[in-house]
């Protein structure tokens, strides 16, 4: 964990109430995909969670929805503001469990730690799927970012305005997906859905309202077959088998 | 310039504390500051049994606060005495605070012998918050009664100083304190968090799944202060001033009010580094007002 | 879009309503803004006696709040009926909320049946958080029998509906609220202010002059939300919430936390348009929220 | 009252902690001399009241003292800042009621609306004596403004440093200052004393810890000699014959 000084050098609207913003500052404390950065914005009392879409050396890229008081300011934010940000919070994923071949599964903004996830994968010689589900085609995001990187992307939208017509879950029942492990991130009926069809072994993000983001207030329990679990500081990232639904 | 205060015998380098549940069991910062500048750490509440807590959300922003309903969520006692507390005693020599929960007096007892028993405990502090399952389900800490019979038994099976730690859900809070100074409590925490609601109007629900929960933060310094000041002029025991404590100005003002030291809480959750920074503010706070030592302005307003 | 709702007869445009003690008499802000606006108006409490009040400072600043203790300053109950009512009705249309206060059976009386007279008030608001003088000094309102006695009284001489103005300084808020309702009150208004405290640590003494005052703002809003839900779950009469209501989010939270008006309190003095301001937004914020008829989600939560 | 925004266009320190705030906005709420503005600021639930130290079409002055972390605060703001501004608050000083000769005296920071009040007179071809007390010469303060307008100025100051040593009832004392009326503003204990045992008609500007700066909070009340009156909405000036001490 590091507080750090940010400033941000990029704002925009990236899709339905969607952002993406880059910051410049430290980002030593980030040790991979699926970790997340805790905002303290003023006039709030809690930091916002928001999980890192990319991290290089002094860049920090976040992709986070407007869904409220908080995420609205942030979105008012301009080039040049500064941020106070905790960052390097939570373990993350496991490139390193897959052997050659990645499923990636994002619903809605979920899909956004997936893009440094991909793109650790493809460093490291994975092939990686992408199977994204949206609302509507408003609301897809990141999809040519996957696509640059050398991944294949599957969208499922609910009303169909692009790729498949229904769920995540749909496109997976087609079948013909090779993959020997999974990623999932995304609103936890999605991620249950998936978890109960899906074969193999894999790796979901939780979430939940925070307090600290650093492990000591407990307020962000979820139930697992080892315990209670907390998913700031041993999560966000679980393995599927542990999880109690 | 002196910053040392003592708590029934129990030196403190400074009297900033970590309160209880805010900190964890200590070692989880260990990792990201030498947690030794600390004056004490008092930890997360243990019961007899191991608990899961209330469900999630348990967390509610709020202005200049916020609201909590983690439900007591603990390893049980037994975990803290032979795995947390030695842990923590191999990286941390300032004072550690065993923070007890119950619902039943015998819960009470069970868990404060067996605290007072660990070697590494120094303080053993007392919530009486909690509901009393065989009394109708309302606090302990809102009976005189309740909480003098509470403090009796922590007594009785404690070799070490006991702290109650008072609810400020009540009418009379001097009524309670001085219930549990009749019945021997060594000192007094207050204020525990006060009881608070938010609603989620989009979805029409509350936002924690208790419905109700713990309200802290800086919004409720001022009653924390008003109840410490209160009870710092009716009883001769020392005080561990708690609610709302943000920064060195704010320790300052809670020990004139009447705390001996003094906790910081929800503060901890949004800045993880502020009990550190306060330590280090202090001095120069101290200087500005022309402290020489500490001790000197407690109770003093 | 409906905002009109109805409390015990008296039909309020909209629910909002300064609270008493920060919108005087009503009149201050008539040259300001059309107050026509306003569901009502909740003048600044009333005793049978002018009254200076308590010295000065009388106002310290918390974090999103602050604490007052103007001490019941009035010009008396007489003042209020032959000049403050009269002047006020000229201007505004809307209810009239006529607060009273007293330090004693009588007082309350006398005052309740003078207001109770003036044609002007739509409503009569009994404030129970004074000093019981012959009662040791407690406040009426923080015993069941007291502000049952209260109510009882202001009930037998009033021909208008008589909301009963709850302390939230209690360890039982529902117990006090049911026997309010017991002894005839036609509905409650809660929370009055927290009592709380602020330091000067440099000149080392407490920035009220009184010592301790009425702490409220937008820091309260935790507290008093969870108490209207509490009480509107557990009494048949209306409430009208108050406490730290900032915004037109916010009085839809308190109503659907339990409360048929809403009162707006602190932030009229740190924003004096901002009653105006809620009751423009709230069409708004009732659409983005699906709410057709704002009574739909009176205690819906 | 009127509440306003203002963007700074200059914030400069101009004697020990005292800063000179140029603000651009509407000022037509601001009456004269002796009224004072109150100033919301970021972090804090009540608005800062600051007497007007000028205004004219278009700008605002304020001359105020850091005492605290609000004013602190104010003191960091730079060119560009924008502030919400209650403006017009308060009944302020009756420059007509002079027929020839003022006396206006200043005690620390009170100096500042002083000198709206002398520029008002002296348009109004009054003759202006000002006597000014401070600590120190290193928190004298707008001395050369007050002599620019074509006032007379004498100073005391408490450790001699500047002008003569002692109060400003010291200067009094000495006599030989020829006024109808007189004019005060400062800390209590020295309005206290000049009220004491100065001649002739005047007029005061309290200053009191204030709720809502306009008079629907009953925060500040004096004791008057006809009853209660709020510092904020009927004064903060009142006639010297009024006041209660």
């Amino acid at each position: 964990m590091k507080e750090v000084k940010f400033t941000v050098s990029s704002n925009v609207e990236i899709a339905l109430n969607t952002w993406k913003m880059v910051l410049k500052g430290d980002t030593s404390a980030i040790k991979g995909s699926g970790q997340f950065v805790e905002i303290s914005l003023p006039g709030f009392f809690l930091r916002r969670p928001i999980s890192v879409n990319d991290a290089t050396e002094g860049t920090l890229t976040l992709v986070y929805k407007v869904v409220g008081k908080g995420t609205d300011m942030m979105s008012g934010l301009s080039e040049g503001a500064t941020l106070d940000i905790l960052t390097g919070l939570g373990h993350g994923f496991h490139p390193e469990a897959c052997a050659t071949d990645a499923l990636l599964l994002g619903g809605g903004v979920g899909t956004a730690p997936l893009y440094l996830l991909a793109r650790e994968l493809i460093a490291a010689g994975k092939a990686v799927t992408v199977v994204l589900g949206f609302n509507k085609s408003e609301e897809a995001m990141l999809v040519e970012d996957f696509k640059a990187l050398g991944a294949r992307v599957e969208i499922a939208t609910m009303d169909g305005s692009l790729g498949t017509k229904g769920f995540v879950t749909d496109i997976l029942a087609k079948g013909g997906i090779q993959y020997d492990h999974f990623y999932g991130c995304g609103p936890l009926p999605m991620l249950k859905a998936v978890c109960a069809g899906i074969e193999g072994k894999g790796e979901i993000s939780l979430e939940e309202r925070m307090g600290c983001g650093c492990g000591i207030c407990y307020g962000c329990t979820c139930h697992t077959t080892e315990g209670p679990r907390r998913v700031c500081a041993d999560g966000p990232v679980f393995d599927k088998e542990v999880i109690v639904w | 310039m002196v910053t040392e205060v003592n708590l029934c015998g129990v030196r403190l380098a400074n009297p900033v504390v970590p309160a209880s549940g805010t900190f964890g069991f200590g070692l989880e910062m260990a990792g990201e500051y030498d947690i030794n500048v600390l004056g004490g750490i008092s930890l997360k509440g243990t019961t007899r049994e191991a608990r899961f807590g209330n469900e999630c959300p348990r967390i509610a922003e709020c202005p200049d606060g916020m609201i909590n309903s983690v439900g007591l969520q603990n390893p049980g006692i037994d975990v803290l005495t032979s795995q947390k507390l030695p842990a923590l005693r191999k990286v941390y020599s300032g004072a550690i605070i065993a923070n007890i929960s119950g619902f039943a007096p015998d819960e009470y007892r069970e868990c404060c012998a067996k605290a007072s028993a660990a070697p590494e405990v120094d303080i053993i502090e007392v919530n009486i918050s909690c509901p009393n399952v065989h009394g109708g389900g309302l606090a302990f800490g809102t009976s005189a009664k309740a909480a003098a019979e509470i403090t009796a038994i922590a007594k009785e099976v404690s070799d070490k100083p006991v702290f109650i730690k008072l609810s400020p859900n009540v009418t009379d809070i001097v009524e309670i304190a001085r219930a549990c100074e009749d019945a021997g409590a060594d000192g007094l925490t207050l204020i525990n968090t006060l009881l608070g609601m938010r609603i989620d109007i989009a979805r029409r629900r509350p936002v924690v799944a208790n419905r109700y929960g713990g309200f802290s933060g800086r919004a409720v310094f001022p009653v924390a202060l008003r109840m410490v000041n209160q009870v710092a002029h009716a009883c001769h025991i020392p005080v561990m001033g708690c609610g709302g404590v943000a920064s060195a100005e704010d320790v300052i003002e809670m020990m004139m009010a009447g705390a001996t030291a003094v906790q910081v809480g929800a503060e901890n959750l949004r800045n993880p580094y502020v009990c550190k920074q306060i330590i280090e503010d202090l001095p120069g706070v101290m200087e500005r007002l022309h402290i020489d030592d500490i001790n000197e302005i407690i109770a003093t307003v």
